[in-house]
């Protein structure tokens, strides 16, 4: 299992935010992806996830073009993006089986309840989305990631709007997959506390003052 | 008495289906209305009790 | 005892409780009375036969349909005026009831309307401006339902509920000059043959067991609404807890 | 207050006029919709022409709903609308200014285009000259009520069709004399009644809709 | 398949369940434009029954409009039309499926109320059997082709205006055909020829319009 | 001069944010209003502009309630919200311009032109607002705010978006301002340098770790 990118470049608008860039990152292996405002840490995501179309190169899995890949990496990835993908008028519940059936997957209640709950949901199964707070609905999203069974997640700056017990939680859950052979891409402004993961740190656009500091912070504690 | 037998009475001297469409709609519109009522006020009060167990965490 | 204690919404809530057996028995026994007058009393038109029968129900509610309008356009005044919030409350629990005579009146007319005229809708000012009226409801619970934040959404009901009090009049004659400017109408509509005793008190009747009907419900209504906006005060936390 | 008035239509036609694709698309949703009609109800001209008033009343009346609905939502986006309520001047000014400038942008164009369509429909020169009438007296109603509308849905989901069914019912009047004034001339029984009770029906609005207006403004704000 | 097409729809239902407020108010304003037309050109039953056809169809043209302009609008803002796009599943059947929504939605109710209205204009039954049949065979068309509008215009200010303007052109045959249905059978010439030319439209709309749909979605999103 | 609140409360949804505030500001003080994301500072300082409506209690300019003093209060302040209220299709200059005629005032090009220069804007005075960063167009809100000549100044996280260059200048602004007998109410997350200012701390919510080391942090280099 392999995810890797071939001269890849990338333009928003007008402005060319990177190019020729060549990344791999193998199973058991996360990709850390750094850089300030604006730099196209999210254009990348994106890129990778086969949302967005690269300017020139190509992303491969396991040595084929996502492209003609398709199906099988579709299946294979799983995406967290900015926005959560929950609906406010359903319940978590609700939210979690009809992502699982938009995969193509059907899960039952009795298989989800026990996720939700692990993520600190318990309180609000059948409470309507909308009076959950932001960091609660992160949750949600994060269960049906879980539940996607996907081996490669791609994730947008996950610990927006969780608090220091969520980001433990994270942290936990991102130590799991990926020393259970799983893979990670992921953006954090955060400084993540993940020892025992073998971390890619990638930094995207120059590199400035105080983002250099924080790979090899990460690598250290790593 | 105006009627003469139950037939006569359903009947309506031939207008039958207006009168009875009219107070038809009528008692099903307010039947209608008095269950949503009953229902909604239930599910008011579920509502209003899960969302305390939730602040009450 | 004051009237100002009732506007507290736990003394409101309390006596709505009350109250309502009463209203939900005397619209039931009204309307039995109603019904008893209108089948069994109430002698056959010798023009128009059996289907008179419907002026029971129709002008009722044709009745109750303004009226609530007016009570909603009186309550929301109030709210504006002294900053009452359980005024507000009283107009969104009319509102669905008003909206239900008003389809009930345009129902049974046009039910009415096939044996008489021969024809289930002509755009007469009194039926016009009563389908104005079910619009006027629609477009109320239509903005109170897309309003999230509670007291926004009562001011901004009570805004378009007084512009259309002052303009249903308006469209009323509106529609009328409209409609004796262009044709005469063929079929001189609503002059009611001249009204025995009987058929009056029937149709009051009938009139009393709405009132007390819309009243009833309102109140349910209210109450619901009253412990939802209340929810984090103590005396409805013990109330949810007991249900 | 003079100054203020000038200034906020000044400022409304600035705008309209740095994006005109803006709002000459209400014009052509108000031709395309008049030019429908032929198509649906078939090409008869004796037929046409008795429709005419009505039809481009109608169209005239769905027109200004589809551009009131941004009257107020592009200005309290960015925060402006709350720096005119802050103004030392009353609010019912920015209303009554919001509403003149919205019939210069949207409704005197109008009575530019309806002769056109007016033709189309074989009106005679009459008739076409009492459509233009009752237009330029009936449209500032429709901006007028219209703005009641704008306000009261500002920021809220589906506005738009929202402030099409509160406003449509009290658009009724407007549409009763306008179309009717039309049809008098054409039936030969002159327009004078039909357009006077439009006059007045405009002098009603003009005097009440802005403070209706305000007050709504500083509810949605709130 | 199956299962992410239905999941798609039942998502849908689900969610329009959840908030009756927001589709009842496409029907109602289809009922408000139709009773317009009568307070604009007369109350004479024989003219009214003339135009029915036209008038209600150019209405249902309107109402889809305005309804369509949220069907993948507020699925983009939270960020769940990503999640679609990115499931295992063609988009292609993300598009029929937001379409068959949206005509069970939109459409069904329409086929409902339209007799009542019919009835307004002094229709004879026969009259308003083919009316409810060529909504029947119509309304389809407009949530298909106005898909595709939905799409291509996502995220874009004025949205609403710009949908028509695109839509409305590629709405006239279905306009054509459906009102011409309503003429025919009351000029007694039948209408099975104009029924059968918009089962054709309808045919050739279902069979290009979710395509068309998926690639716009793809461009919009990126 | 004073701004004062009495028994102040506050409400937004179902939830109550403070009661009981009392807190005063004179002339030569600033009033830091500081608290954790979504503790209520925003409601408060729109209180206190006289936008959004006390639950329960009062703010008073010079002893007088603001909803009665009204025209006084709102010529002697000037409110600066997290959206700038600065109109994208608009110059700099027009920006200011229109603001400026909001309040009433009557400034000509030769009186803006200066103060923009000042706040770094030299080079953009004739372009669109719509190609500025975010900062420079803060900064254009804040060039108004210093021509309107109001005495109070209420602001609300006038830093966010601003480089380290602004964020000085600003507070050179502030100091000036409160050094010449004005006032200031305002939010920040981030921390001031204000030597030689009288600061006025005010806590809003509860008091959370993280935040209570700052008002003595600023007092203590203030
Ligand atoms: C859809 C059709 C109809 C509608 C919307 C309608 C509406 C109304 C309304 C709003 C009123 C109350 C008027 C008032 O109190 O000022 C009313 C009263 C009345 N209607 Fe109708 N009506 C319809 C059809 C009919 C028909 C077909 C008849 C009889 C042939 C009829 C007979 C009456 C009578 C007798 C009254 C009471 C008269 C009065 O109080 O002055 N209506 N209707
Ligand atoms: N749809 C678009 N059209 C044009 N430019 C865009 C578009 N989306 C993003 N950009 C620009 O591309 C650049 C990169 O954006 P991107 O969202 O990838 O940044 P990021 O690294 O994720 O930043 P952040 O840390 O703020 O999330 C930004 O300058 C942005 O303005
Ligand atoms: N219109 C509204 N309706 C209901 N609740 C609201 C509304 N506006 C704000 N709130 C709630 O009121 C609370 C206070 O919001 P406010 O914007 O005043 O916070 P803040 O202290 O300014 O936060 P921040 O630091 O993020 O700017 C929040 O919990 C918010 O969700
Ligand atoms: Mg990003
Ligand atoms: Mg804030």
């Amino acid at each position: 299992m392999q995810l890797s990118t071939h001269d890849l470049a990338c333009q928003r608008g007008d402005r060319r935010l990177f190019s020729g860039l060549e990344v791999c990152v193998r199973a058991g292996q996360l990709l850390l992806v750094q850089g300030g405002n604006g730099r196209g840490k999210t254009s990348f995501l994106r890129l990778l996830s086969g949302l967005g179309e690269p300017e020139a190169g190509e992303v491969r899995w396991n040595g084929v073009s996502i492209a003609s890949a398709g199906e099988d990496y579709q299946q294979a990835m799983a995406y967290l993006a900015h926005a959560n993908g929950v609906k406010d008028d359903l319940t978590p519940v609700e939210n979690v089986q009809v992502q699982a059936g938009l995969r193509g997957q059907r899960v039952s209640c009795a298989e989800i309840e026990p996720v939700l709950v692990r993520m600190g949901l318990a309180a609000c199964l059948d409470l309507p989305a909308r009076v959950l707070s932001f960091g609660q609905r992160r949750r949600v999203a994060l269960a049906s990631l879980l539940l996607s069974g996907a081996a490669l997640w791609i994730l947008d700056e996950p610990l927006t709007g969780l608090d220091v017990r969520g980001v433990a939680e994270v942290e936990g859950l991102l130590r799991e997959h990926v020393q259970g052979g799983g893979m990670v891409v992921m953006t954090t402004h955060q400084s993540l506390q993940l020892q025992g993961v073998e971390i890619v740190p990638l930094q995207i656009g120059p590199v400035m003052l105080g983002q250099m500091s924080l790979p090899t912070d990460v690598a250290e504690r790593g | 008495m105006v009627w003469q037998s139950a037939a006569d009475f359903w009947a309506m001297g031939g207008y039958g289906l207006y009168v009875w469409g009219s107070f038809g709609a009528t008692a099903l519109g307010v039947a209608l209305e008095v269950w949503l009522l009953g229902r909604g006020q239930r599910a008011g009060i579920k509502q209003l009790q899960r969302m305390q167990r939730w602040e009450a965490e | 005892m004051n009237l100002y204690h009732y506007a507290a919404p736990a003394a409101f809530y309390g006596l709505a409780g009350r109250l309502i057996p009463w209203f939900a028995w005397g619209a039931a026994l009204f309307a039995a009375a109603g019904l008893y007058i209108s089948f069994f009393v109430a002698p056959t038109d010798f023009q128009q036969g059996e289907a008179y029968r419907i002026i029971f129900i129709h002008v009722p509610a044709a009745w109750m349909s303004m009226f609530i309008y007016m009570v909603m356009a009186f309550w929301c005044a109030i709210g504006l005026a002294f900053n009452t919030r359980l005024s507000f409350l009283m107009a969104r629990a009319l509102a669905p009831t008003g909206a239900l005579f008003c389809f009930l009146a345009l129902w049974t007319g046009a039910l009415w309307g096939k044996p008489m005229w021969g024809a289930w809708w002509v755009w007469d000012a009194r039926l016009t401006s009563e389908l104005i009226l079910l619009f006027l409801y629609v477009g109320i619970m239509a903005l109170w339902a897309a309003i999230d934040d509670p007291k926004r959404g009562d001011r901004a009901g009570a805004l378009l509920i007084l512009v259309g009090a002052i303009n249903v009049p308006i469209i009323y004659f509106s529609v009328k000059w409209w409609n004796t400017l262009h044709q005469g109408s063929s079929i001189n509509l609503m002059q009611a043959p001249s009204m025995a005793a009987t058929m009056l008190i029937g149709m009051l009747v009938m009139a009393i067991a709405a009132w007390l009907y819309t009243i009833a419900v309102a109140l349910v209504r209210a109450r619901g609404l009253v412990l939802a906006r209340e929810r984090h005060t103590e005396w409805v936390q013990k109330i949810i807890k007991e249900a | 207050m003079w100054r203020f008035l000038m200034t906020v239509i000044r400022r409304d036609l600035l705008l309209a006029a740095r994006r005109k694709g803006d709002w000459l698309t209400a014009q052509f949703f108000f031709i395309m919709v008049v030019s429908m009609f032929p198509l649906g109800i078939g090409a008869d001209p004796e037929q046409l022409r008795r429709v005419a008033g009505g039809v481009l009343w109608v169209a005239a009346l769905l027109a200004s709903l589809l551009s009131l609905a941004r009257l107020y939502a592009d200005d309290h986006r960015d925060g402006s609308l709350e720096q005119m309520l802050l103004s030392p001047q009353p609010t019912v000014l920015l209303a009554l200014g919001k509403a003149i400038a919205h019939w210069l942008i949207f409704g005197l164009p109008l009575l530019l285009i309806a002769p056109l369509l007016g033709m189309q429909f074989a009106l005679p020169l009459e008739a076409i000259l009492v459509l233009v009438a009752s237009l330029a007296i009936g449209t500032p109603v429709l901006s007028l009520l219209g703005g009641i509308g704008a306000a009261l849905t500002l920021g809220l989901r589906g506005g738009g069709t929202l402030l099409t069914l509160l406003i449509l019912p009290l658009y009724v009047p407007a549409l009763i004399f306008g179309a009717g004034a039309v049809d008098g001339v054409l039936a030969g029984m002159g327009a004078e009644a039909q357009l006077s009770l439009l006059g007045a029906f405009m002098g009603m609005s003009l005097l009440i809709a802005p403070w209706v207006t305000a007050a709504a403004l500083r509810v949605s704000v709130d």
